[in-house]
């Protein structure tokens, strides 16, 4: 049974995303809706179904909830049709989380492509809020194209701060005139930038073939295996572990995932 | 356990009353497990085949609402659903089939449990009866069952003779529902079941369900899969007939332009978009993985995952398969990993 | 057999295909599907009344028209098809689903099959299509095969039900349908089955916008199978495999057999008779029957 | 509903270029017709696909009314040509399973006959209206259905301006 929540603003991210910021109809609700960092819900846009998408706002922001979604399928052309003041439906949080207390007193690697930054960013904020407790943060964030890039606003506040090193990268063809980042695939430029490995927690985030071309990249440059994460995506329904839809090997993603390292991903069948 | 006598004539009196109070009582055709309106329907054959479809869809509708929703212009109007499943009684079971409910019991109770599937497998109320007969598909006894296993089965029958039944009590559950009927039950001799069930005819267990285990485990990419991938026609007949597959899919249905509900149906592993996702990738994206996915869900994920085979070595899915694929015939070959003929 | 055997594994060796779909035994009273692509495979090929599935149903799907494209040079496929699997190919070809010059057909004079897998080869179990059969050679082959021999006799008793079901009033033969199709749990075998189900994207598989319900109560249901029989009307070559595998026991082909049965009416087509005529639905006639409209 | 105060509920699926315009026309010339028909404008009778009245018939319509150019006047030259085979097959189907021939009606009417357009509107209604309600089928819609409690039911606005049930024909 989901809560209901109200469409408190719509932020138009690039042509086909869109970031709802959401609040819940009923109080009680809003107060006691806890996650954390990587957990995701089911939002559905009624007539239409449910979807999945991670929470993109920081667990440490407790008025309201955000969520980012490209417009793909059904459930979300559906969402995208709403407008401010509207009700949707959230089921949630689900899922396991990164284990952002294991990651003190570490250097942070932060990888994210496409939409893949969604969940990438609700970690990242979440961090900056609790920013002594780390050491060095990298970003890097690549997207197909300058317009595809997402979360703009805050983007160029990351740039200004001293304190992270942001590397922004568009796929070649994606740039434009004025263009001042990088242009590449997230790989190559991961190559490029060939971060420091030691004491280095990585958090890896975006479309599956980027994922598949990136791990081999990390490994390369000397991280461990069960320090880089990453986030499973697989179609799911329920988010209870019931369907079987997100099932690879003996794992279902919506309740042993989507939170994984790379050592775990090894063991899995290669069915994502 | 406790062992006692029952005539048919008796056993169709509590069955009579069954119906008189109420209660589903469903019994297996050929086709399916039909619900009983007189019970001079029932046939009670130890010696049938399990039915086309399987008794599933009594404990988790092929589809059922999960919710109702009303929009209005802002809102949204939402209705849960309260489930009141009437007592349903099995009468004569097959010990395949009666122990799909415990198996599947498994999955709706991990983590969360789910109300829909619980509600109505607490209402099952299971005799099973002992199976006489078996054809090339059967396979229980390679799955840890028999022809005369009473796992699952709160009452348990045995032909003795044409007209008597031995009724071995096995639950709690059986045991209160029995309890108003003590008058009809003698007391029953142990040895003489025994001498039947011992020798019943049983199928020759065709595989060992740990080799197989371990094989699955080795042998993700064996050129077998392809071959069956080549062969399967990505139905779900497979899925939809057996007894303890259990996948669904959530969608909504609009039944008028405010209202509508949310549907939870039955969904299959064969089907190309059972993994499809919004974006076009796809991780099952060919036929091979999704057989392939099928047969380690049955006898690997869930072994690992709650200690029991999803099987119950029914041979539904064999004996209806539009092309013959044959789940047994595939893992019993499993060791020789030969490929012949199988692409 | 033997015959079958020999024509086959000369085919394979001298690589004029790249695979054999045939038939192979795997009990007494039944066959399965097999795709053999090594000469000494062929052993296992049969052909006898136990040869159910219709072949033509795998020349659409990719996997095998790839197996038909070898270091990028492209083989024909031989498949071995009674002469009603022979209409489906030839509707498959009218329909530019597949290439004449792509297939190689090892047809048999055909004196009918079981109506189902485990039956003894009689007149009472002979398959409905058999009944009525009238093709018992082939219309169109590369290979012919077998002897001939005297089908069975047996009552058209398909046929009656369907003029049963007419004699009945509309709300009864409604109530008929939505009861037999309320049967259906969707696991669409009725689709994968057949040859002329070949559509990449099945209407009920889109969901912007979901025209047909995927839920299997009644109205799903009905607007199912109502659409299914809808785009299998004057296509559906009668093979009546969709019959054989629901596991529901729906009377598909009873519609199917009826809408064949009018499409002769109307327009005097049967569907995979002929390579010259058009299809039926894809063409069209300016004299074609007017009364309907007002 | 009792039956003296019920009205029928029609779908009409009409062609861009004839029908519809010959309905312009029957309203330019202020011919009368009953308000049961709701027109949905489609580009050619071609192009209306069967499930589009399958549609129609789930959500609640007692009838259907398909209506395109007259042959050889199509817009498109041949999409009422392959219109009318289809529709030959599918008024089979349907008349095989159980639907009445009337249910589904088809005319062409091209955009002169202004008067035609409301002849047939006229006769379509009242053939359904003769009919009665189309119950069988509307009785298979009502399952798995709910009632929602009053108190709930109180609507603002609804979504969709238009509801089936409010005879909105300007």
């Amino acid at each position: 049974m989901p809560h209901t929540a109200e469409i408190k603003e719509i932020i138009d991210e690039s042509p086909d995303t869109r970031t709802f910021r959401l609040r819940f109809r009923d109080a009680e609700t809003n107060d006691r809706f806890k996650f954390k960092a990587g957990q995701f819900a089911e939002y559905s846009a009624f007539g239409d179904g449910e979807s999945t998408f991670c929470i993109a706002s920081s667990p440490t922001q407790r008025n309201f909830i955000e969520c980012s979604f490209k417009v793909y399928g059904k459930v979300t052309q559906s969402l995208r049709r709403l407008n401010k003041g509207d009700t949707i439906g959230i089921r949630g949080p689900y899922g396991n989380w990164f284990p952002l207390e294991d990651f003190k007193e570490k250097n942070l690697l932060f990888i994210a492509g496409g939409i893949g930054i969604a969940p990438v960013r609700c970690v990242f904020n979440n961090v900056l809020d609790l920013r002594d407790e780390f050491k060095n943060i990298t970003i890097i964030y690549g997207a197909r194209s300058v317009s595809d890039l997402i979360y703009k606003q805050e983007i160029k506040e990351w740039k200004v701060r001293k304190d992270i090193k942001t590397v922004i990268t568009v796929d070649p063809g994606g740039e434009t005139a004025i263009w001042d980042g990088e242009v590449g695939f997230v790989p190559a430029v991961l190559e490029k930038i060939a971060p420091e490995s030691e004491n280095t927690v990585v958090i890896l985030c975006g479309p599956p073939v980027m994922i598949k071309f990136t791990l081999p990249v990390l490994t390369g440059l000397g991280f461990k295996d069960e320090e880089i994460y990453t986030t499973l995506e697989n179609r799911m329904k329920c988010g209870l572990g019931k369907c079987g839809r997100c099932n690879i090997g003996n794992v279902y993603v919506c309740k042993d995932g989507p939170v994984f390292t790379y050592a775990e991903i090894k063991k899995l069948p290669r069915e994502f | 356990m406790d062992e006692k006598i029952i005539s048919r004539v008796d056993l169709m009196k509590i069955c009579k009353d069954v119906i008189d109070k109420g209660n589903t009582l469903l019994t297996p055709g050929a086709a399916d497990y039909y619900v009983v309106k007189d019970i001079s329907d029932i046939i009670l054959d130890t010696s049938a085949l399990p039915s086309k479809i399987s008794h599933k869809s009594y404990v988790f509708p092929r589809t059922e609402p999960v919710l109702y929703y009303k929009r209005s212009k802002n809102d949204v109007q939402l209705i849960d659903i309260n489930i009141d499943s009437k007592k349903i009684v099995i009468l004569g079971a097959k010990p395949c089939d009666a122990n799909s409910i415990n198996i599947m019991k498994h999955l709706f109770n991990w983590d969360h449990s789910d109300e829909f599937f619980n509600k109505r497998a607490n209402n099952f109320m299971v005799i099973g009866l002992m199976c006489s007969h078996f054809d090339e598909y059967c396979f229980c006894t390679s799955v840890r069952s028999s022809p005369v296993s009473e796992k699952g089965s709160d009452l348990f029958l045995i032909p003795v003779d044409i007209n008597n039944y031995a009724l071995k009590i096995i639950t709690e559950k059986g045991k209160e529902f029995i309890s108003p009927y003590s008058g009809y039950l003698k007391p029953g001799d142990e040895k003489n079941s025994k001498l039947i069930t011992e020798n019943v005819r049983q199928p020759e267990a065709a595989f060992d369900s740990s080799e197989v285990y371990e094989w699955l485990g080795e042998n993700f990419e064996s050129p077998k899969w392809e071959g069956v991938g080549n062969l399967c026609l990505s139905c779900a007949q497979c899925a939809f007939v057996c007894s303890v597959c259990h996948c669904f899919d959530i969608t909504d249905e609009d039944y008028s332009y405010t209202e509508g509900r949310r549907m939870k149906n039955w969904d299959g592993c064969q089907f190309g978009n059972f993994t499809l996702h919004a974006s076009g990738h796809n991780p099952r994206d060919i036929q091979s993985k999704r057989y392939r996915q099928r047969v380690n869900h049955k006898f690997r994920y869930y072994v690992d995952r709650f200690g029991e085979i999803l099987c119950t070595g029914c041979g539904r899915c064999s004996r209806g398969c539009p092309v013959s694929i044959d789940i047994k015939e595939i893992v019993s070959n499993c060791n020789d990993n030969q490929k012949e003929f199988l692409k | 057999m033997n015959e079958l055997i020999k024509h086959a594994k000369e085919l394979l060796e001298k690589g004029e295909v790249a695979a054999v779909i045939g038939y192979r035994q795997v009990s007494e009273k039944r066959t399965k599907p097999v795709i053999i692509t090594e000469p000494e495979e062929t052993r296992a090929l049969v052909f006898n009344e136990y040869c159910l599935n219709n072949l033509a149903v795998y020349l659409t799907k990719a996997r095998i028209k790839l197996l038909g494209r070898k270091n990028n040079k492209s083989f024909k496929l031989a498949i071995t098809a009674k002469p009603c699997d022979v209409h489906s190919i030839v509707a498959l070809i009218q329909e530019n689903q597949i290439d004449r010059d792509k297939i190689h057909i090892i047809s048999f004079n055909c004196h009918g099959v079981v109506k189902d897998f485990g039956f003894d080869f009689n007149g009472d179990n002979l398959s409905s299509k058999c009944i009525t059969c009238e093709t018992h050679k082939p219309l169109y082959y590369d290979k012919l095969l077998g002897e001939v021999k005297e089908t069975p006799q047996a009552r058209d008793s398909a046929l009656e039900r369907i003029k049963e079901i007419e004699r009945m009033p509309h709300n009864e033969r409604f109530e008929f349908f939505r009861s037999e199709f309320d049967k259906c749990i969707k696991c669409y075998a009725c689709r994968a089955v057949c040859p002329l189900c070949y559509c990449q994207r099945c209407i009920t598989d889109k969901t912007i916008p979901c025209w047909i319900e995927t839920s299997s109560h009644q109205r799903g249901n009905f607007a199912w199978n109502v659409i299914r029989a809808f785009h299998l009307s004057g296509r559906c070559t009668g093979c009546g495999e969709c019959d054989r595998v629901c596991p529901a026991d729906i009377p598909l082909s009873l519609i199917n057999r009826k809408m064949t049965i009018e499409a002769n009416n109307l327009f005097s087509f049967v569907s995979g008779r002929s390579l010259e005529t058009p299809t039926l639905v894809g063409s069209f006639n300016e004299k074609d029957n007017d009364e309907l409209f007002m | 509903m009792d039956k003296q105060n019920w009205e029928p509920k029609i779908v009409a699926f009409v062609c861009n270029w004839c029908t519809y315009t010959g309905a312009d026309l029957a309203g330019t010339s202020r011919l009368k017709y009953p308000a049961n028909c709701k027109l949905i404008r489609v580009m050619c009778s071609g192009s209306i696909d069967p499930v589009f009245i399958l549609k129609a018939f789930e959500r609640g319509a007692d009838g259907v009314l398909v209506s395109g150019c007259h042959p050889n006047d199509c817009h498109y030259n041949a999409g009422n040509f392959h219109a009318r085979r289809r529709w030959d097959f599918f008024h089979k189907l349907l008349d095989f399973i159980g639907i009445e021939k009337g249910r589904l009606q088809f005319s062409w009417i091209s955009a002169s006959e202004g008067k035609k357009f409301a002849d047939v509107i006229t006769k379509v209604t009242e053939d359904i209206k003769a009919m009665g309600q189309f119950t069988s089928y509307k009785k298979m819609n009502s399952e798995f259905t709910v009632d929602f409690p009053a108190d709930l039911a109180e609507l603002e606005e609804p979504v969709l301006q238009e509801s089936f049930d409010k005879e909105t024909v300007k």
